[in-house]
């Protein structure tokens, strides 16, 4: 594969711009490779890079007194006293969901695990976001079967609760549905790991699963409009596997515990290239890495392949040597697989080896920092005409209206789903889904707990981003104080269409406004997060769906609010406006 | 109208590629228990089907059909249908 | 009382098992790793919830033929208790130490919610501190809880008082024949259960039924009744 | 010494009279989507090995060993090996 002469037609098939080629040329040096242009564009996609997004987050609040890591970790970190830190992050799975509910689904919820258990934390609570379309479009029930039971299969096998989320259905997801997965660890204070690497000469080392064709091309798949060559598409889907990921969570708790890890960095997206280049380029560092020494699980696998490669339950770690033999130790007993597959250098460069010969020789800071950042064109969004009461007919029969919006699909009892989802696993949930917010104690605490809230109504996004925005930070914050926490801070999971249509970027610069004031009026900032772009089928955008993942600290959990506690005679209040 | 009764096998399998982690479980496990010559496992699924039909042809159609709406999920697995 | 608590890869309720034998009696209980050829001392050893070896090709079957199986065995012979929940059960009837088999829920899809239980022997450690016929509350999570045996191995478990629980009427999430939750090895000292006990005992859990299951088989008094 | 590879396929399926609930849902979903003559369908497993033993004999006794200690749950389940 080394073979293929790298051309501007190849650039633009892996989704970069003519520009975007031109300056990848300069920065090269010279025209690419093909693995080297792989690298490239893993690296400067919508997915990785959050070029279109990246002007607009920065407005986001991300501070506090409470706020350990703000966004740019794997996941947000967030102090809750004690030494304790709670640690969470909130990840869309949206287009491989749709294309294999199940594995999406499933894989979806494996990345967020990995995201939070790779700094540290043991997961101790999960929620999941869905939007389906409409409940009789013949897709539907195949998406929501299989995404709930892929959901499930993963984080039941894996061994955490669910706590909450939400499910929705509306014809504007009916060729593109979300499946947003939130986690949230606890770990110490002093005991949380970040993915920049230091020292020159140390070895870096691969874990866990062995490395398929997986999901190349996925990250480019993430970023490209659906159409319907969507079948061509297929063969990038991955598989799953929780054991695997049960293990490496174990493994990797107890090797933090010897002290070997200096970085750790999980491989998502675009995996290798993604991880390498991040833990070498934080740390003002180069990595050389020998493909011949990565545990393959197909043969003659390309370093192109190799690099793009999205294979699940991977992670990539700088270690100190002298623990090495301690390290391997424990990998072997948790049967995964443990290889020294490059080093940490001084010479800021990104060097890949395969077959003695070097495929790829990148500058590593430019990888990441000069990646593209875009000022997209973008339109203010109309506010809809508000909607008067006497537009509508009173009902003729109350009973029967009530009856009516209890029994409709959004506002029904989702007992159906989360019943699938083990809620209980770990003895420490407080509150099960069903309530306004999930409830887990602090394990080993003897009062406090943990809550949970995810929250977006995209219809009043749609209506007005700005104020959409805002109610869903309103409801995430309502929701946690219902019972009886104090809330500390938040996730968000943007989710829009195509972001160089500017009416579309015109509803995410608004939303973001929106959610940027109300988190900064509420104390809450946004510690982590993810942007979820280009969610259209046949140029029709979602509806635009920012979803928030509140986490709030309860001190003294018996004093903890809940529903269905109310006996004969109490008295109802209303407060608020 | 004069049916008569088929009874068919359908083999399906994780196309070649597609992570395993039954197969590779099962692997590990004969490993332990001592099979040493074992080289690559892959699990799949069979069904049993009897189904009625006027001739193979129809039957066999109809089965592959039904492999592709239900029993195979078509992104990771091919299938095989075999009329006993 | 010695307590074990033995851990596959892929055990998730370990910890939910080591956290209530430690409430209850006030003792962590001793760990044994799949790979063991040996249990330490043990007057009783749990197998514990969970996806053991991601409970590929069967539930609980790769489980049952590690090495420290050999030694589970060798301690229920010599009259350990020997109790299995969830993942556990599935794991000691594959192991041939109680009959019969977990099938595939009927409703083919994980399943954790509360049921009832009806405690139909309490002639048994295990069960000593429930009432005969008294119904309990407990969590049940899993995929595969259909309990299946053929027509003479029922009978004969039924006959020989070998049913330890049954889900009650209109709660039974898998399909399970007879109802049955769980069920005794012949002589009474080797239980399997499909619900959780351990995740309903203490006042956070919202009840704590599961709670007398522990005392008894520890052999420890009620904590109500003292 | 001279160890050939060998290619198997492992069938495994539920006894007779052993309930079903995977073939039987299959049974009512393929009846859902129209498909009318599907009298019943019984779910199995199958296991392609690769194995290296001295002769196919050696093989086949391999196979059945591996079957009755792991792959196979007797209680309820019959097996069959072939050797391609
Ligand atoms: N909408 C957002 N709001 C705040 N932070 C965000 C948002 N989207 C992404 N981030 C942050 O940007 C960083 C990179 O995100 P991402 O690429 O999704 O993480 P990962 O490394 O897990 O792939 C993360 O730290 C994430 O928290």
């Amino acid at each position: 594969m080394k073979d293929i002469q790298v051309t501007a037609q190849i650039a633009a098939d892996h989704g970069l711009s003519a520009d975007e080629y031109a300056r990848i040329v300069e920065l090269t040096g010279r025209v690419p490779t093909f693995t080297e242009l792989g690298i490239w564009s893993a690296m400067w996609n919508e997915h990785c890079s959050y070029k279109s997004s990246k002007k607009w987050l920065k407005t986001l609040p991300t501070e506090g007194p409470q706020v350990v890591y703000g966004p740019g970790e794997n996941a947000g970190v967030v102090d809750i006293g004690d030494d304790d830190v709670v640690v969470f992050k909130m990840e869309s799975h949206n287009h491989p969901s749709f294309i294999e509910p199940y594995q999406g689904a499933a894989t979806g919820v494996g990345g967020i695990l990995r995201d939070v258990f790779t700094m540290g934390a043991r997961p101790v609570a999960t929620m999941n976001a869905l939007r389906f379309g409409e409940p009789d479009h013949p897709k539907t029930r195949h998406l929501v079967s299989g995404v709930v039971a892929g959901i499930g299969g993963y984080g039941n096998s894996f061994g955490v609760p669910c706590v909450g989320g939400e499910v929705n259905f509306h014809e504007r997801y009916n060729g593109n549905i979300l499946v947003n997965a939130f986690a949230a660890g606890i770990a110490k204070r002093d005991g949380i790991y970040v993915s920049k690497a230091e020292g020159v000469g140390l070895p870096v080392v691969y874990l866990g699963a062995k490395t398929g064709r997986d999901g190349v091309g996925g990250a480019t798949m993430a970023s490209a409009e659906f159409d319907d060559t969507i079948e061509e598409k297929r063969p990038t889907v991955q598989v799953g596997d929780p054991f695997t990921e049960k293990c490496l969570l174990e493994a990797c708790l107890e090797l933090m515990a010897t002290g070997a890890v200096i970085a750790i960095q999980d491989m998502g997206a675009a995996g290798l290239t993604c991880s390498a280049v991040e833990m070498g380029a934080r740390g003002d560092l180069g990595i050389l890495l020998d493909l011949d020494k990565v545990p393959a699980r197909e043969e003659n696998m390309a370093a192109y392949e190799m690099m793009l490669s999205e294979s699940q339950e991977r992670m990539l770690m700088v270690l100190r040597p002298e623990k090495e033999d301690e390290a391997k130790a424990i990998f072997v007993k948790w049967g995964l697989d443990f290889a020294i597959v490059g080093e940490t250098t001084d010479d800021l460069r990104f060097r890949i080896l395969h077959k003695s010969e070097e495929v790829a020789n990148l500058p590593i800071k430019e990888l990441g920092d000069e990646a593209p950042e875009y000022d997209r064109p973008w339109i203010e969004s109309g506010t809809s005409s508000p909607m008067e009461p006497h537009e509508f007919a009173p009902p003729h029969d109350y009973n029967m209206a009530m009856l009516k919006m209890l029994g409709s699909p959004d506002l029904s009892s989702r007992r159906w789903v989360w019943e699938q989802y083990d809620t209980l696993i770990q003895g420490n949930s407080l509150q099960i889904p069903g309530g306004d917010a999930g409830v887990v104690r602090v394990d080993g605490h003897p009062t406090k707990a943990l809550a949970f809230s995810s929250d977006v109504t995209p219809r009043y996004v749609e209506a007005d981003p700005f104020e959409g925005g805002k109610q869903a930070v309103a409801e995430c914050f309502r929701n946690l104080i219902a019972v009886g926490a104090k809330p500390l801070a938040a996730t968000d999971n943007l989710n829009f269409g195509n972001p160089e249509k500017p009416e579309i970027m015109g509803q995410f610069v608004a939303a973001i406004r929106g959610i940027g004031e109300a988190c900064l009026a509420l104390d809450m900032p946004i510690v982590s997060g993810n942007v979820s772009l280009y969610n259209e089928t046949h140029g029709a955008a979602i509806l635009p769906t920012p979803t928030i993942g509140g986490v709030g600290l309860i001190e003294e959990s018996d004093k903890m609010a809940r529903i269905g506690t109310a006996d004969e005679g109490d008295a109802l209040f209303l407060v608020g406006t | 109208m004069s049916d008569k009764t088929f009874s068919a096998r359908v083999t399906v399998r994780l196309k070649n590629g597609v992570l395993d982690p039954q197969g590779k479980a099962i692997e590990g496990a004969l490993g332990s228990l001592g099979f040493g010559g074992v080289g690559s496992v892959r699990q799949g699924k069979v069904f049993d089907i009897e189904l009625q039909a006027d001739s193979k042809k129809t039957a066999q159609s109809e089965l592959e059909a039904m492999c592709e709406k239900l029993l195979a999920n078509t992104v990771i697995e091919d299938y095989a249908v075999e009329i006993g | 009382m010695r307590a074990t608590v033995i851990r596959f890869p892929g055990s998730n309720r370990d910890r939910d098992m080591i956290a209530a034998l430690t409430l209850i009696s006030g003792q962590a209980p001793q760990l044994a790793w799949h790979t063991d050829a040996d249990l330490p001392p043990s007057d009783l050893v749990v197998i514990p919830g969970g996806f053991s070896h991601g409970d590929y090709l069967r539930s609980g079957a790769i489980a049952a033929r590690a090495p420290i199986m050999d030694a589970v065995r060798k301690a229920a012979n010599s009259g350990a208790k020997v109790l299995g929940v969830c993942n556990g059960f599935q794991t000691l009837t594959e192991a041939g130490l109680l009959p019969g088999a977990l099938m595939r829920n009927a409703g083919l899809t994980f399943v954790c919610r509360e049921v009832i239980l009806e405690v139909v022997n309490n002639t048994n450690a295990y069960t000593q501190h429930y009432a005969k016929g008294e119904m309990i509350r407990c969590p049940v999570a899993h995929h595969d809880g259909n309990y299946f045996a053929d027509s003479e191995t029922l009978k004969r478990i039924e006959g020989e008082g070998q049913v330890a629980f049954r889900y009650a009427q209109g709660t039974n999430p898998n399909g399970s024949l007879n109802d049955i939750a769980g069920i005794f090895n012949a002589s009474g000292n080797v239980l399997g259960m499909m619900p959780h006990p351990e995740n309903l005992i203490e006042p956070a859990h919202g009840g704590d039924d599961g709670r007398r299951l522990f005392e008894g088989a520890l052999g420890l008094a009620m904590a109500g009744a003292a």
